[in-house]
């Protein structure tokens, strides 16, 4: 009980550092983050952007199976990878994407599931990057274990756990936090309030004041952020990461930033929310008004502008051209991974498969 | 509340006609709300948007925010509250968006759903149906497949449901609602937009009760859920082979429906269980189990399974190798033992 | 959103009414409840004990299988069976015996399970009382659906649902305090912090300021109670109870008390925790303050003590009669209440278990 | 925490002896601790108070407690936490309090822990024993005699291992901590304190073997966990009548041993399976639809089963009625067409 109760709870107000038009928000608790990692930001951004375009341009042309697009989220997705150190893990749900990539996973890796070639198409321990979780919040205490080991041997890695505002009506969420918060683990719960679970908005699916004030419950400092908001993203979670590397246990942030497109391809948005609100979210846009600020200081410049618009249009190329290819995912992996060894069941039913297949291809 | 009675029921299909699957959930859900203001409809999604499949398409519109409603996303907490609220009067009908979310819920439905009857010697019903869309079949992704029915089945004291067209829907669910027992209603959500004929007007058999769906002679096929229509399939092959099989849609799990199975195989002397769980210690493994134990002197050949592979379920571009064929079906059945009949 | 966050939080100190010395205590928010209330808590405290050591006994006896005491939490006990209304609904756990006969319940019947006879031997409806719980914090989510059917009828029902310390960690109570606020259901959550879960220490359950704390992260308005303060409970647990019956949605209280025997009598508590650790509880016992103060205030006299004395007496000769009499559960029972209709299946293993029976008995 | 690796072993036991099931438990969980660094033992009150069952007694006074500890209360939390930790290079063994209170977690169970390693491609293994006292016969009451196993052994991915006497106890533990792969670790309750012969010296038959731990030529007997007892005991009952029964044990439920158990039912012709979890979709069920399909040819009856009863678990005064007892397998084996044979 090391944290006084007042201590832990979250500002009244999201912190921002710079406003939906571009200019600069005094703080008192965080400063604006230096130049070049503001650019670095941006230009992520840029490129995150175009492979949420992407992406769902790929569905709607049948070269991916499903895609949960992270429009309008991409200051999270940006700043939770980019705050992380090399030996920092990643603990991403299926609509963080560009997290992973961004944290530097091979895209083509990462579609691997949504065109249902295979479950995860990435090493997890070769980028410290978790599976894209499916089922909601069961992730979270995934991340408190890896954190945990890691202080059991001494190292000083910090889990960043992501989950969505709907997540954070599970009971794993729960227990979760708490796990974290009783074992002191050095874990960053950041929430991504996008306002809505699929159809279901915040109001159905909590009372609280904020999903921040949660953390009190725990005993875990909470925070709430502008997550539309680049510069706050980058500076309020670089701060609870630092603050978990010192020891100073979990933290939980809530970003809150807003769903542009439908929940996946299969869903229809319109059926729930009005036209006007997704337009008055668009004022919000992280990249534009990321643009204005790194703009009018002179941050960022019609050089760099195109080296980031060319990075995102090589992306986009390299996801175009290794998903317009044909794939024929392989199966006798569906018998390979199931545990280490096969047993005898499974060798005789990829007997039987291969046997199948053989008589098809006659 | 008891205003919502007087409603005039907006049902979107007339009385006997071809329907999806989805639709005819969807009527029996409005029928029996209509029917009985204690029915509520709550889970993940099924206001508003009226759920991910549409089966509760417009029911908050028509019955009010009170009658159907989203919860908050934890299922745990959705079976919990349908206890407490079927101990105090209601008739909840639950929707889990897909089978493998409701396993967080698992301790509510074993430990409670399916025992408060027993605990509590009667005092306390549980007349709650669990819907959960479930199987493979359609290019879903990890967790978006699975066929859980093995889990329930093994539980006592649920009742374990599971269609095979539209009109089964539709009654099944009308029955599932009335009953005074726990259902887990098991939905094949590759089968929810193929269109049935289907007649609202004569019940279909109880549950507890299979059908024989196809007369045959050589060997019977059991198949349940979304099997059933493989089976029909591979029988229809069969057929133009010169191979007469019979097909039993099983309907109801448990209660499973030891006579008209056994009389069947009886019959023809031989079987093939067909499911898409995986086999090991699942319904097809009780089947074959059943079948060989009760009708064993009348088998001319092992009772074999045509069921999914022990693996977890594949990614969508690998499931085809994974689910029962056609002619995974008629390569089991050419095996059994023909030779010695 | 309802409730400003300030307004959520527990009193930095439990409210108290009576020390442990048996004076009254000031108190801002809670006055004293009045003399008959008090009184009638006394005689339901000197029950309720004599409950608790007799059900003990008859363990040790081998009358009974199992008895979870809650010797040293009679004052929560009772003052969770006394402030419910006719209408209301208590769910208890396997430790909350003496709530659930103070608040009525045939004591013969609550001790069928403890005996091994049945698995709950009352019957919920007739007494409003669920069943008691084994399955941690599970039927939090009972109460939370109990309450909103009776609000869907428009019945001012409240349910007050009682769970331990430990049981906080679990997913369904935090799904149960959720579903409460989002649905605003009367319940009034009632935490027994008795510093143990079995032999795991607060310390190790949670890293909160206190467990009332997580009230805040749903939106639910918490208290802390000294719980070995029957009029403090009293007091607290029934303003909870109007707020909730009021429309003012959920509530939580943590009180505070102490399980002075082992966990059950399988458990042995001298090895997670020191007899000094529990002579300082012994100094807090509810029953002894409560007596001092009624005493010392002329409330209770001799007559009415020696009221108590005798019916606590004959509930003990009434549990030693009955317990003490060879009972032969029908195995019938075990096949009449899986389903409605016993199906085929069971009718056969049921002929089998007969036909068995039978030829044993021959 | 290498310094850990240096402390002297306080077994309690000497290498081969007279010892409890509880006590192997703790001498395979110490050996394993001692031997490999990254072995945590964690869970509800496993640590100061040693268990419930005193299986992890000392554990954490003598190996800290970084590497034996209590953890929250929470099921799913517990499990949810060793899968990570398994992910970071530890190799967790949890304790579930009592088999039904394991069902928190089944969605990790069944969703993480079963699935990870097929769902990276081997890349990320699950290396974590969950181990659960199981199973009835102690007078339990509700939710703390349930046989679990077949929700289990229904789930690819996982092994699920029950050993029947206190020497297997200690090798298969030894072994499942020593397994990449994840094991679900079923101890039988009611042997925790039977005192057996134990050999600490020559290991037993790996993970995926059964043992015939009776010769007999008349029918087989197949039992796991706390039936093989009661198997033996119908055995030399059945003996005494001039009828010799073989008894297998199968160890591992998944994987399953084909060929020894195959093996013993064709050279008997004759098989029955007793297991106490309810019969119906059950480990019983796989193993008689198992060796019906495998073993047609060589039966002169139907393979039987005696399992519990398809009802919840009894209450403790009329659990003798629901377990599987001597007369009754005696019973099912008259019952196997003798005079066809
Ligand atoms: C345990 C579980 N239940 C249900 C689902 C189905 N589902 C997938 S996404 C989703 C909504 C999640 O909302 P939120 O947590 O706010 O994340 P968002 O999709 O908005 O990023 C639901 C209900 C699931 N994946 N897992
Ligand atoms: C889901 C679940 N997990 C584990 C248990 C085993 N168990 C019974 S009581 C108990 C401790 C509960 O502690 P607490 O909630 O503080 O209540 P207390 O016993 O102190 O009244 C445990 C672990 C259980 N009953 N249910
Ligand atoms: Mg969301
Ligand atoms: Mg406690």
């Amino acid at each position: 009980m090391a944290h006084s109760p007042e201590s832990l709870l979250p500002t009244a107000e999201p912190i921002s550092l710079i406003d939906q038009d571009g200019a600069a928000v005094e703080n008192s608790d965080y400063s604006m983050p230096d130049d070049s990692t503001l650019l670095a930001g941006y230009g992520a951004l840029v490129v995150g952007r175009r492979i949420n375009d992407q992406a769902y341009a790929l569905v709607r042309q049948g070269r991916l199976a499903v895609y949960p697009s992270s429009h309008g989220q991409e200051a999270c997705q940006v700043a939770a990878a980019l705050a992380l150190g090399a030996n920092d893990w990643l603990f991403p749900t299926y609509r963080d994407t560009v997290a992973v990539i961004t944290r530097g996973v091979d895209p083509i890796g990462v579609m691997e599931s949504f065109r249902g070639d295979w479950h995860c198409g990435y090493d997890p321990k070769q980028y410290k990057v978790a599976t894209q979780s499916t089922p909601l919040a069961t992730q979270l205490l995934h991340a408190v274990g890896v954190a945990h080991a890691a202080t059991l041997r001494g190292e000083d890695t910090v889990a960043v756990a992501l989950c969505g505002d709907g997540a954070t009506s599970e009971g794993d969420f729960h227990e979760a936090l708490n796990f974290a918060a009783v074992f002191k683990a050095p874990v960053v719960f950041l929430i991504q309030n996008n306002e809505y679970a699929i159809s279901v908005p915040l109001a159905k699916q909590s009372a609280a004041p904020s999903l921040a004030h949660k953390g009190v419950g725990y005993g875990i400092p909470s925070h709430r952020v502008d997550g539309n908001d680049i510069a706050a993203m980058l500076a309020v979670v670089g701060e609870a990461i630092a603050q978990a590397r010192a020891g100073g246990g979990p933290q939980l942030i809530e970003a809150h930033t807003y769903r542009m497109q439908a929940h996946t391809n299969a869903d229809d948005a319109t059926r729930y929310r009005t036209a006007d609100e997704v337009a008055q979210w668009q004022e919000r846009d992280p990249l534009s008004r990321a643009k204005t600020y790194l703009t009018d200081q002179g941050i960022l410049d019609e050089r760099s502008a195109a080296g980031f618009t060319a990075q995102a249009d090589q992306i986009a190329a390299e996801l175009r051209t290794a998903l317009g290819a044909e794939s024929s995912p392989d199966p006798d992996q569906l018998f390979k991974y199931v545990y280490e060894k096969p047993t005898s069941a499974l060798i005789e039913q990829q007997a039987m498969l291969s046997d199948e297949i053989e008589r098809e291809s006659v | 509340m008891t205003a919502l009675l007087d409603r005039t029921i907006n049902s979107e299909v007339p009385a006997t006609s071809k329907i999806t699957m989805a639709q005819a959930l969807n009527r029996a859900l409005r029928e029996s709300m209509a029917d009985d203001p204690s029915v509520l409809v709550f889970g993940e999604d099924v206001g508003t948007l009226g759920g991910v499949f549409r089966v509760t398409d417009g029911l908050t519109r028509d019955f009010g925010e009170n009658r159907c409603f989203d919860t908050p996303l934890a299922e745990a907490g959705i079976i919990g509250f349908a206890v407490g609220l079927a101990m105090n009067g209601m008739r909840p009908v639950v929707e889990m968006q897909f089978d493998a979310f409701a396993y967080p819920a698992f301790e509510q439905i074993v430990s409670h759903v399916a025992k408060m009857h027993n605990r509590t010697r009667g005092a306390v019903k549980m007349p709650i149906v669990i819907r959960i869309p479930y199987g493979g079949g359609i290019g879903g992704v990890e967790h978006h497949c699975d066929s859980s029915e093995a889990y329930y089945a093994h539980t006592p004291g649920l009742t374990v449901l599971a269609p095979a067209n539209a009109e089964d829907a539709y009654w099944m669910l009308r029955e599932a609602i009335a009953s005074d027992d726990p259902v887990v209603f098991l939905e094949p959500k590759k089968l929810y937009w193929a269109k049935d004929d289907a007649d609202f007007s004569t019940p279909r058999p109880g549950i507890g009760r299979a059908a024989v769906v196809r007369d045959g002679t050589d060997a019977t096929l059991i198949a349940y859920g979304p099997s059933v229509v493989v089976a029909l399939e591979a029988a229809e092959v069969a057929a133009s082979e010169g191979r007469s099989l019979q097909v039993i849609d099983l309907r109801s799990i448990t209660p499973f429906d030891d006579e008209t199975v056994c009389a069947a195989v009886r019959s023809t002397g031989r079987a093939v269980v067909i499911a898409e769980a995986p086999g090991f210690a699942s319904v097809a493994s009780e089947i074959v189990a059943r079948v060989s134990e009760r009708c064993f002197n009348s088998l001319y050949a092992p009772v074999r399974r045509v069921a999914g592979l022990d693996i977890p379920y594949p990614p969508p571009r690998l499931e085809r190798h994974y689910l029962p064929s056609v002619d995974r079906i008629l390569d089991t059945v050419d095996d059994l033992q023909w030779e010695d009949a």
